[in-house]
């Protein structure tokens, strides 16, 4: 065991792999010598070489292809998109090629990859370093979708996704990359060190994809919540005093429905909360989801939480961000009949 | 918003919108297209600095001249085997593309794409690369499977999406695919293949293998940001790729003007990125077999990627769905100077004495009957226009390596659904 | 008044207010001399000459680009995606540009553009030519999206998104260009000319954007469709022969959310039918919707009938497609209790 | 995945990753720049055909020599006066640079960027053409607002976000856009706004106007499919448009060959899209002029668009997140053969006798004086990390020209949270 931040367990996750398995390649904007504008990659090159770990040309939509032709060939290409604000030039080689890939050629090609990339608000990041996409890769069959929440399962995830053999977009917050936020923006930032999920094995192990983790059990109501969200919401059940469950969802797609049909059907009640706009956000899934499964135990309508319909402002930050007074104006909303 | 009087001593800016030189009613205009003698372009060592070959980025390989003979530098010097190999290739994706259009006609399929006139490229690529090296190619390179000996019929249950497609009918009919015959999964999105290829080739580096990758791509599909994705990641990583633009002038309605060619070729794009790059006529079996082996001898010794412009022209409608002569001069097919690539490659021959009425006759026979044949196994496995739904639970196969829960769910609806 | 099919509706649109306004400019693969492979633009270039309607190179992000800079030089341009397909390499100018334009700069600059594209399936087209994008666009703030399923709201509809000073992304049901499909694939295809919506003023007129038309009244339940399953849908309904109230969109964002809210308290019971891929799809979004707002009223949990979460196949395209089958099954359980 | 075995008879392929000349702990190498002498470049006509200018793609336009003379055919002849602005806006744009990078340290605002040792291209380009054309820039052209007198307290309200940022703190701090003086809105998202500046250009040529727009990108963003969209859109259209690239040879950590530079100069791009191409010494600031303007009257005259490849050093860090020790020499950036803009520009002053110690130390008086009391005018409005919630209701404005029912709802909800 180690103690890690979420950067390191990352970069540990790459270490464990590459090392295991040698027909890993990682590349992406800056990840190579320097080891990437949150040094998630730091020392990669080092250990593995120029052709194992190097820079790629400003060029999103060749990243991601150069990544289907290198998983054609046989390797297994993990590379980084910068910030997920800078995932829209991919798109197209995303959605068209490398989620149908599998399908199209009924499993004569596949596509196992991860494409990694940090995401969400809270640094002052302004429009084009805070955006929350998952939604946009939801939507695409044939794509895995993996939100981590802290150093242990953003390691263990991303073990997983590199192991699986379907593409999986792997979103980190980098708002908690270096330690939990609970949404109080003026309070001091705490480091990982001081919390259990930060102690991390060294070596291999996975937290398999598709499995929710119950962060706290409840009666009163269910939480579900990813990536920094989670961390938020946990902090505003504790000052509510609710006996809330909350769900830290970690694979948006496949979903563990099962965890969340379970919850929901013994509280009745149900708060979605996420920072992505609210419009066909992926908390829209969930309310339907869990309206269509449980609705005769529903005793409320499920309540969303969620950032607001416009694009991510520089300054008013914290009015955008769905912080602890929103979760409890929802709550009470939730809890209220 | 009208135009600004701020300065009015100052000129009228006008925008230029490109427009080819004759439309329907009009007669066909080659006037603008240069055709230099066969045997006229230099032949640089193949592992030249990207430089040398500059020049011939605005010139065009030719091998063939007009008295039939193969002459100069780029003559690739084949082995008569070897050219009726080609020929018989040509002559069969030709018979072969006829008999699906015709059957798509017949309503037996959604979609048909010929490569009528561009025969020659696909299948004397192939010739000229190893069976081992990797094909990603956009839908005019029919011919790259027929010359790796890729069954007729597993092409034609592609084509009719029937129980003998190993796709399960995923794709619309020609997008093949094959890992065997290293011919990668053709995408309907224009360009997406180009810079895939970059990056088998790369992996192939990376591993130190020594196969190498050709990518595909048309001169409308140029334009596409895939298209410069490409040629940065093969200029950067000096990736072992041969990058081949067939230019048969033409985007459905578009000619090529609309994707730069008025202003230059597509060939020249190869020098902004410092690698090797050639044009070539594309109707001449002869120079596309040279151009493309001196483009493997150069990625097969680190020298880097080429880009290969194949001129040619695109001498039927675009597709099923397509009809000329909304926008083009109906004669334009026939009146295009650099000819009919399989009569040009049969003068060759006869030339040669290799070739003669009997032994054309004799494959022309023996092709019809071979498309025949394999039509009709193939519409034994179904067409189609007469599928039914039985085997419709594998249309939910395959989207993951393990089918989750929301899917599978999905599939038990879809197989209630006409109860 | 004149008899048209979409088409011809949605040319004479662009007729109607290119004549009207000189700064309209039309572009895209294909629209100039040809008029469009689904001839949509026919005949403009040759009124309007070659700088007013023009063929564009195959660069669906160069199209979306170089209309944001004539949106700022005060053009308006009306844009053609050849299939909505191949929207994707235009994303990032779409998300990133066109939709925040007005924001980032306090409406300093605004993006008055139309991006019309043909979409949806049942025409045979496999997995690039049926592709029904549009919750893509609904999530990205600053987009409005718009859906008509008739040649007269196409007329009126293309040209109230003509004179928005918004941008709006205009989605075509091309499997209905020519006629309505009631979702018997087997059955002759029935043209326009026959129904009353195909009669279409030759002048100008709108239909407003934003506001829901209910195209069947009813008490039983609340059908919520747009593009071609309005048809199949109402058809649906008709077999049934249940009283249902079925609500044709027109407009998903903005939603006419009134109409939608008094219908559904209205009928106590919601079913929402569309082509795109269930999981994220806009269903998911007027599912939650229609819950948080008329939960209280709801005698069973709203039914999403959506296609499938696959790739779009090209052979077992019935079997894809949201049919009659399929709404009569999800009718059954929405009526159910 | 083992290395294929199948022919170990060929020589095995390998992957080639560029590496800059040193890296922190080596000594910096300039070895590879090759500096032709000033003068020497020949200026062709400015209308004449885009071949000629291809040979300038490769070599260095220059016109400050060793000695601080103005020498060459691409001398542009300026006056004395011309020449102060520019070295005054230089001036201030370092200045200023300075000033804001110490605010962002001080914690007053979260980001800042500098162009230190790129202000010649800016300032000198937007001398270089009318105020009435529009710039599409990207993040490190603050010389244009500068130069063309926009007032430096608007500046700083955009960098804190405060009450008097026009555009009411949406954008990350230096991303600054005035419709008023034809500087559009700079995006985050790298590249989008080449192909815009087309956009625009060609809007001007469809209404027969007269203005032209010159568009900005970096070495590291060149590799985006929408650098070709912009070239593809030019070329194809004859676009009145000016399509600089500013290669200050770093993308953040990545050096400029990762973006292709090793195997050819940017400006060599124009070759393959057949348009005018130039390759200008960044930091000769009359060089930068001399260049521009001739690309403006090409674009005028309906003679099309030109590339122009402003070669340059970014003397500092990529931003205030980063810090270049980590990837490059420390002493990098004084080495660098082409030296400071301001001091070269300087220099030649003091040789044309217009120029001398009183007044530079009066400028640098004056021009701090002018910045502190911009500052200090800025941060009466408010500072980031000053910042309230007040106003937050702004927040959901501008979505659409009209708030729709969802939008109000979230706003409603967004003032009430606080109770
Ligand atoms: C991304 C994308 N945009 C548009 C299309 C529609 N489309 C299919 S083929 C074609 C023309 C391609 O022309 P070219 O690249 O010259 O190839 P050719 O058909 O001449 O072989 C177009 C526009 C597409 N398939 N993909
Ligand atoms: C689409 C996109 N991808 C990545 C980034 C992150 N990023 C910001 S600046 C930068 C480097 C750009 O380098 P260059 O174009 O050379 O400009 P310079 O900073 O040298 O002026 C990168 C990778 C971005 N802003 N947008
Ligand atoms: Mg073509
Ligand atoms: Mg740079």
């Amino acid at each position: 065991m180690a103690v890690m931040n979420m950067i390191q367990a990352i970069n540990s996750a790459h270490k464990v792999m590459m090392r295991e398995d040698e027909d890993i390649v990682v590349f992406g904007e800056d990840v190579g010598y320097f080891g990437g504008v949150f040094r998630a990659t730091e020392g990669l090159q080092k250990e593995f070489g120029k052709t194992r770990c190097f820079d790629a040309p400003i060029s999103e939509n060749g990243i991601a292809a150069v990544a289907v032709g290198m998983a054609a060939y046989g390797l297994k290409p993990v590379i980084e998109i910068q910030f997920a604000d800078y995932i829209y030039p991919a798109y197209d080689q995303i959605v068209s090629e490398i989620a149908k890939m599998r399908y199209r050629t009924a499993a004569e090609w596949t596509m196992p990859m991860v494409i990694r990339s940090p995401y969400g608000g809270g640094i002052y990041g302004g429009q084009t370093h805070s955006q929350s996409p998952e939604s946009l890769f939801t939507h695409i069959a044939g794509l895995k979708v993996v939100i981590p929440s802290n150093p242990y399962d953003a390691k263990g995830l991303l073990i997983a996704a590199i192991e699986d053999p379907d593409p999986v977009v792997f979103f980190e917050p980098k708002r908690i990359y270096n330690g939990p936020f609970d949404g109080h923006h003026d309070r001091p930032v705490q480091p990982w060190t001081k919390r259990a999920e930060a102690e991390v094995p060294e070596g291999h192990f996975t937290v398999p994809l598709g499995k929710a983790n119950i962060v706290r059990e409840g009666e009163a109501l269910t939480v579900l919540a990813y990536g920094t969200m989670v961390h938020v919401a946990l902090a505003a059940m504790e000052e509510a005093g609710i006996d809330a469950e909350v769900i830290d969802l970690r694979t948006l797609v496949p979903l563990d429905i099962e965890a969340i049909e379970q919850s929901v059907k013994k509280t009745g009640r149900c708060l979605i909360v996420h920072e992505a706009p609210r419009t066909s956000g992926f908390g829209a899934e969930l309310s339907a989801l869990v309206t269509e499964r449980c609705f005769y135990h529903l005793e409320a309508p499920v309540e969303r939480v969620t950032g607001w319909d416009t694009p991510y402002p520089h300054s008013y930050e914290w009015t955008y961000f769905p912080g602890p007074a929103r979760i409890k104006k929802a709550l009470d909303k939730v809890m209220a009949d | 918003m009208a135009r600004s009087e701020k300065r009015p001593n100052r000129p009228a800016l006008a925008l230029h919108v490109p427009e080819p030189p004759a439309r329907p009613g009009e007669k066909p205009d080659y006037s603008h297209i240069e055709v230099p003698a066969a045997g006229e372009a230099p032949r640089p060592d193949a592992l030249c600095a990207a430089e040398e070959t500059h020049p011939l980025t605005t010139h065009l390989v030719r091998v063939l001249d007009d008295n039939d003979d193969a002459v100069g530098p780029w003559d690739p010097r084949l082995s008569a085997e070897v050219l009726r190999k080609i020929y018989r290739d040509m002559v069969t994706v030709r018979v072969f593309d006829d008999r699906m259009y015709r059957a798509q006609r017949q309503g037996k399929t959604s979609f048909y794409m010929k490569c009528t006139g561009e025969e020659a490229i696909a299948t004397s690529a192939a010739a000229a690369m190893h069976d081992e090296d990797i094909h990603f190619p956009t839908y005019r390179q029919q011919g790259l499977l027929v010359s790796r000996g890729y069954p007729l019929v597993k092409m034609m249950c592609q084509i009719y999406s029937n129980a003998g497609d190993h796709m399960k009918g995923r794709q619309l009919p020609i997008m093949y695919s094959d890992k065997e015959k290293g011919f990668f999964s053709i995408s309907g999105n224009l360009a997406t293949q180009y810079p895939q290829a970059v990056g088998w080739a790369m992996a192939s580096a990376i591993k130190g293998d020594s196969r190498i990758a050709m990518g595909w791509i048309g001169d409308g599909a140029t334009a596409e940001g895939d298209f410069h994705a490409a040629l940065t990641f093969a200029s950067v990583y000096q990736a072992p790729v041969i990058l081949a633009t067939v230019n048969n002038q033409w985007a459905i309605s578009s000619f090529s003007g609309i994707a730069g060619a008025e202003q230059a070729t597509f060939a020249s794009r190869a020098v902004g990125y410092g690698i090797a790059g050639l044009r070539v006529d594309g109707n001449d079996a002869l120079a596309v077999y040279a151009a493309v082996n001196w483009a493997a001898e150069r990625a097969r010794s680190n020298k880097g990627p080429t880009l290969i412009e194949f001129f040619t022209y695109r001498a039927e409608g675009h597709s099923t769905s397509d009809d000329p002569s909304g926008y083009r001069p109906k004669e334009a097919g026939e009146m295009w100077p650099l000819g009919d690539p399989v009569e040009r490659l049969r003068r060759h021959l006869v030339k040669l004495d290799e070739w003669d009425e009997d032994r054309e006759a004799a494959l022309l026979e023996e092709t019809s009957a071979t498309v025949r044949a394999a039509q009709k196994e193939a519409e034994k496995l179904g067409v189609l226009s007469e599928q039914g739904d039985e085997g419709k639970e594998t249309m939910f196969e395959d989207v993951y390596a393990e089918m989750p829960w929301h899917i599978a769910e999905q599939r038990d609806a879809a197989l209630k659904e006409g109860e």
